[in-house]
């Protein structure tokens, strides 16, 4: 047993931590740091940049067109451009549709899509969810009747993040009312530019634009850009969620997180004396540290696993529980941190729409915001809930 | 032993309640703390006309000699509907400091006009690196002849934006920590050397930073004893942890109703999503976290008096212990139960979410007060 | 609203406390205090003593031979009974047997049995629990079938508190197979020492006596010991159910508990300190005050609604899930006060078989096999699981 | 980056399992424990000749240059059986103060006895006043010519009545509390003035009071250097951590199988209980537990060889805070979630929750090493 990484890898992750430093714009750092929203020119400007080095689709093999990355690697990789201040990136193309074209596009889609989305000069989005669907994909109603040569599609989506960000919609619809409903699902590429597309905003509790709603009226899509045959749109779903689902890259981010916490809580003072040093708050983030660490070292046993080839299964929600518990226990305390300037609420500034100063020590007026956001990550992409009916049924044969 | 309100205090509750239902659905009050200013002058003035605005204060000073049982009853259902005007800020912090520490002099010109809506006032006590520790104040107070010039910056001021008087705490001796050599001051808001810059918070209330700059006020303008501000400030914020507890207990009632509703009617898997037994013990220990909310405010209403001070800051410890606990877990339990709906803003879940956790962030978190219940016991 | 007692009901108190310091056996005493298993002997010499006051069936109406006292007396006196430091009694007679008499007795069972129960002269207990049937009364196997002016009873009952200190047993049969499974049960009292019932000890994890199992073979029951009709014994049941659960009385067991762990922090030492003043301690034992003082709270709620005649309902539900919390986390810190020494188990000493000296401080030495029996206050007498079951039933409408 | 035992670790692994498998049935166990001696002679031959006893030991010594990872092998193996004998007081404790501390002639004196079977150590570290403080020593050794006389009370030392040595702290210098001035001493249970009072632990273990009434040992009985005992014993017991953070990662498995197996079986309202959505996530939040203490208790094992002794100490700290958090939860809701049967001496499973319970209380229990950690970081 060994939790080291190879000399090598280490090397391979200074390499990429040298290129953020070099490469991500300044503008884009100070917003990632403070917090305030990226626009759609922020987002495609960095996936344009890391896709010159071949990280935007940094889980791609090298046949397909990818950087051909070990296991260790893409975590390496990604862990150097969270920890180097990089914003998440909007990676539906590259870990989604990428992986769905390969398996079940033909030619032609490949062609068409693939190089623009390893270049980032097409950002995708993902179109699950409807207002009477959440988590239960069987009940789509959103509806695509074929006409000629293009589906005509007519219903709404929810609760998907950053299309107003993407070009396209990687789209579930229901192309016939089987008895057994999801056998009447199908998967087609739509043109968020298409007569009929609009696309209206979520304002979330951190005064944020992520999500959005769309309507779809007689949308016209091509049969061209039906991926997979009429009915196979559950087939896909599921292989998606036996894809690899990088939670890994969870831990990253809480490692940046837990460095802004100890950051807080060295600079704010309780009668004098720093907040680390406060029993309670030290405790507390003891605690978090320690969860931290034990969510890091389920993940490094999947990524080895992984890496010989072995069935990760399970082990991958009970990661996907305990990342996103972290990261939102990360958020609450940065939150507490703040006392009374947890309460000012600069949504102007949040939004990038304002130059003010910051109300209070600037490190800690979006926390309360980002806290808000945060308790998202145990309701989105399964909620903790339904991820351990999985683990019932699954793990356990309950 | 009798847990029972009186009849005049359920006429009060159901007058209050009457209010909350017709002026603050969710609608409304977007209406309300959307707008500039964060709250209704109508409203105010129905306040003053229902008596609200003074029934806390003792009759003498010109106010209706209510008990922290009448205020506790007004703000568990402004809790219920979130109600936005700033009667905490006026009534509950200012006029607490009054109540505790104003001369008859400075209670006989103010209350009423408190009670009949024509002030608002504002309590400036925290700082920037105070937290809760209401004895941490560097602002400073300079005799000066008969008078005092006060300079220095007090921080997230409920209330202030629409403040005409503040009362403003500031040392006239000793440490930077030392409870003794805390001074209450009231200060006008128009009085030069005042600068308010005023914002919403993230329960769509309002606040302020106050800064003082050479700001001369006059040796009446003490409240309570110079030097002796401290004790003043400690039971009026005693007295508003109480208030707030009941607020939050009216805020989870609604919050506990609306989150119940929505899993008997969202359906998932082809079925209400209260069927599914974690969900409903889920519920139910969030209906219990408000029974137990709900018991340590109405004890507090029945303790925040007490001439022993120490009963008195136990009992409001225990309770914001408790608030902290049931609110922080009903507030987040709602919104996982609402899934994505209770994330957006267009829904009311989050908004009794949001005012929830400020409250927990307010007058001193749930650690605070259990160190502080822990060092009394 | 007002929290406190009339000066006529602490005047009451205060009679009750003054009778158990002057009447409490200094060997009772010594034993709860020391959490020394007490004997069957000990159980009735200390209820008879509360019987010459009339306080053994302290919640029996004066119609029925009782004190006839208010529920704030009642409260007050259990509690001035359990800080004097009594122990708690085998009321199965007052509590169940009793009241299920008055409802559903003949007048002979009524003179046979009503006395001697006020008396303390005759001690129950209650047989409901089956190896497959636990909180699932329906699957009740125990038969009983009628020959002549005698039931002739066969099946094992378990869980039974304390039968190895009474002298009958209120128990549920199954007289007939119905349909509807709890159709077939009825209620029979069982002399322990009638032929044929044998009576096993179970030892619990905390070394104790506590629990019984019976297996009564061919036990001949006279008829005239039925209460009730044949299949009444589900009704009769429920009855018992509805009837006042004075989990108040774990008030003040809490209260009690409480004392004696601030005494165990106040002695325990860490680097010179009290274990008292410790930060991580003091939070978690403040934390239980709290949680007391809020279940104390709503158990006054409840008083005053019983005396105000309004329904209680399903409050009882949540006061017992609290108080039972309560006393699981009180005795949990007892334990970890004692660091190693809640190590050593001194099986003899805690059975009152040995009069060797304890091991380390001998306020310790029975803290962690309480810590473990405590466990059973989340699962005995319908667990947590059960009435937040019932409770989003009846309360929530789930 | 590699989780993966070696064969030879895979070897072992087995071995230790088929050992437990025939010799700890719950039935076996009882009547082991069940005796006056707590352990049986056959099992400490038989470790002795498959090379468990010497196993943790360097080869220059007598031993078989095993790493903590053999023993986290062992040791999780032993958990899932409970296994009685001691091994841990021998092997982990005093082993390993004679690695971290003892000279070569004291190794090689010693190490080989322990391989074979034929000697018996304690490590008797705690007193009565010292709770966890490995530096709280108030048992004194005075110096009397080349000799030291030792005199003092040691508390709850584990494997106490069958060690024929034991490895004592105590106090050459400084004050009561001081890290420096703690040193280590060999001393036979035979001596003179060395007292043993043994007794069961709760969890069937066996320990003893150790007291030392003016116990003359020689100059070449200090293991260490003199004054310089407390780092040998400091990372002596985070060796310990890591051993039984196995030993309680083994306990958690068999007792989540036996829970899981138990829930699957009984019925209750006509359906197996574990149909209950309740008790299945409670399962799975038990599995989750499972998995994050075996994280921890394999991380230990490759950390707490670190020659930065902080690092070391923050390995063992994190581990034990985990694993006394994960074997909490693990052991209270196995217990609930088997009801009455589970609370009763006849049944494994409370008998898996008793170890997990007392693994917590040696050592340090999780606030005392979240409270270390936190220094450290």
């Amino acid at each position: 047993m060994d939790m080291n990484f190879t000399a090598d890898e280490l090397a391979f992750q200074k390499k990429v931590a040298d290129f953020v430093e070099a490469n991500l714009p300044p503008d884009i750092r100070t917003k990632v740091d403070r917090g305030i929203e990226l626009t759609r020119d922020d987002f495609a400007r960095w996936m344009r940049i890391l896709s010159t080095q071949n990280l935007a689709a940094v889980n791609w093999d090298k046949k397909d067109g990818g950087p051909g990355l070990s296991i260790a690697q893409k975590f390496l990789a990604e862990e150097a451009i969270f920890l180097g201040g990089a914003p998440r990136m909007v990676h539906f193309g590259t870990r989604m549709v990428g992986p769905v074209l390969l398996a079940f596009g033909t030619p032609e889609q490949k062609a068409r899509y693939l190089p623009k989305i390893i270049a980032s000069e097409e950002i995708w989005c993902q179109g699950y969810s409807e207002p009477q669907a959440g988590s239960d994909l069987a009940q789509l109603q959103c509806s695509a009747k074929l006409d000629g040569d293009h589906y005509v599609v007519n219903g709404v989506k929810i609760w998907t993040s950053y299309a107003h960000c993407a070009d396209r919609m990687f789209t579930l619809v229901r192309t016939s009312k089987e008895p057994k409903k999801q056998d009447g699902i199908t998967c087609l590429l739509i043109d968020l530019k298409a007569p009929g597309v609009e696309i209206r905003p979520i304002i979330t509790l951190d005064g944020k634009h992520h999500f959005n709603q769309e309507f779809l009226t007689d949308v016209r899509v091509p049969v061209a850009d039906r991926v997979g045959e009429e009915g196979e749109g559950w087939k896909i779903a599921k292989f998606l969620l036996g894809h690899e689902r990088s939670n890994a890259s969870y831990v990253s981010i809480n490692k940046r997180n837990l460095k802004k916490l100890k950051d807080i809580a060295a600079d704010q003072r309780v009668d004098g004396a720093r907040l680390a040093d406060e029993p309670a708050f030290r405790a507390k983030l003891s605690e978090l540290e320690i969860d931290l660490q034990a969510a890091a070292t389920m993940a490094m046993r999947q990524l080895a696993s992984a890496a010989a080839d072995k069935p990760v299964g399970q082990e991958a929600s009970i990661l996907k529980i305990r990342v996103m518990d972290a990261l939102k226990r990360g958020h609450e305390l940065m939150m507490e941190a703040g006392a009374y300037y947890a309460q000012p609420f600069e949504q102007a500034q949040i939004r990038g729409e304002s130059n003010a100063s910051q109300i209070g020590p600037d490190y800690l007026y979006r926390m309360t915001p980002d806290y808000f956001e945060s308790r998202a990550m145990s309701i989105a992409g399964g909620s903790h809930e339904i991820q351990k009916d999985i683990l019932a049924k699954r793990a356990l044969g309950l | 032993m009798n847990f029972e309100l009186s009849e005049d205090q359920v006429m009060l509750q159901e007058s209050v309640n009457r209010f909350v239902q017709n002026n603050y659905s969710f609608e409304q009050r977007r209406k309300i703390v959307g707008a500039d200013q964060g709250y209704s002058d109508a409203h105010w003035a129905q306040f003053a006309e229902l008596g609200w605005l003074g029934m806390a204060f003792p009759e003498a000073a010109g106010g209706y000699g209510g008990t922290p049982v009448e205020t506790m009853i007004v703000m568990e259902e402004f809790g219920k509907g979130l109600v936005a005007e700033p009667f905490v800020s006026t009534v509950v912090l200012a006029g607490g400091a009054l109540v505790h520490g104003g001369s008859d002099a400075q209670q006989q010109a103010l209350v009423p006009q408190i009670a009949e809506g024509k002030l608002k006032m504002a309590l400036a006590f925290a700082e920037r690196q105070s937290r809760y520790n209401l004895a941490d104040v560097a602002t400073t107070a300079k005799k000066s002849g008969g008078d005092y010039v006060l300079s220095g910056a007090k921080s997230v001021v409920f209330g202030a934006p629409s403040a005409d008087t503040f009362i403003v705490s500031a040392r006239t001796a000793g440490g930077q920590r030392d409870t003794a050599g805390v001074t209450l001051f009231l200060v006008d808001a128009n009085a030069p050397g005042v600068a308010v810059r005023g914002y919403p918070t993230v329960d769509g209330m309002r606040a302020g930073e106050v800064t003082l700059t050479d700001v001369k006020v006059a040796g009446d303008a003490v409240v309570g004893a110079v030097d002796g501000g401290f004790d003043v400030l400690d039971a009026t914020i005693d007295g508003a942890i109480a208030a707030t507890a009941a607020e939050a207990v009216g805020a989870m009632s609604t919050l506990n109703d609306m989150t119940l509703e929505y899993i008997k009617t969202r359906e998932q898997f082809g079925q209400p999503i209260g069927k599914f037994q974690v969900l409903q013990h889920r519920m139910v220990d969030m209906f219990i976290a408000h029974e137990e909310a709900k018991s340590m405010a109405m004890m507090a209403a029945m303790r925040i008096d007490d001439a022993d001070a120490s009963e008195r800051r136990k009992a409001a410890s225990a309770t914001k212990v408790q608030i902290a606990k049931s609110a922080r877990f009903v507030g987040q339990q709602a919104i996982q139960l609402h899934g994505g709906i209770g994330m957006t803003d267009e829904y009311a879940a989050g908004h009794y979410f949001k005012r929830l956790t400020m409250i927990d962030r307010s007058f001193g978190d749930g650690d605070f007060h259990l160190a502080r219940f822990g060092a009394l016991s």
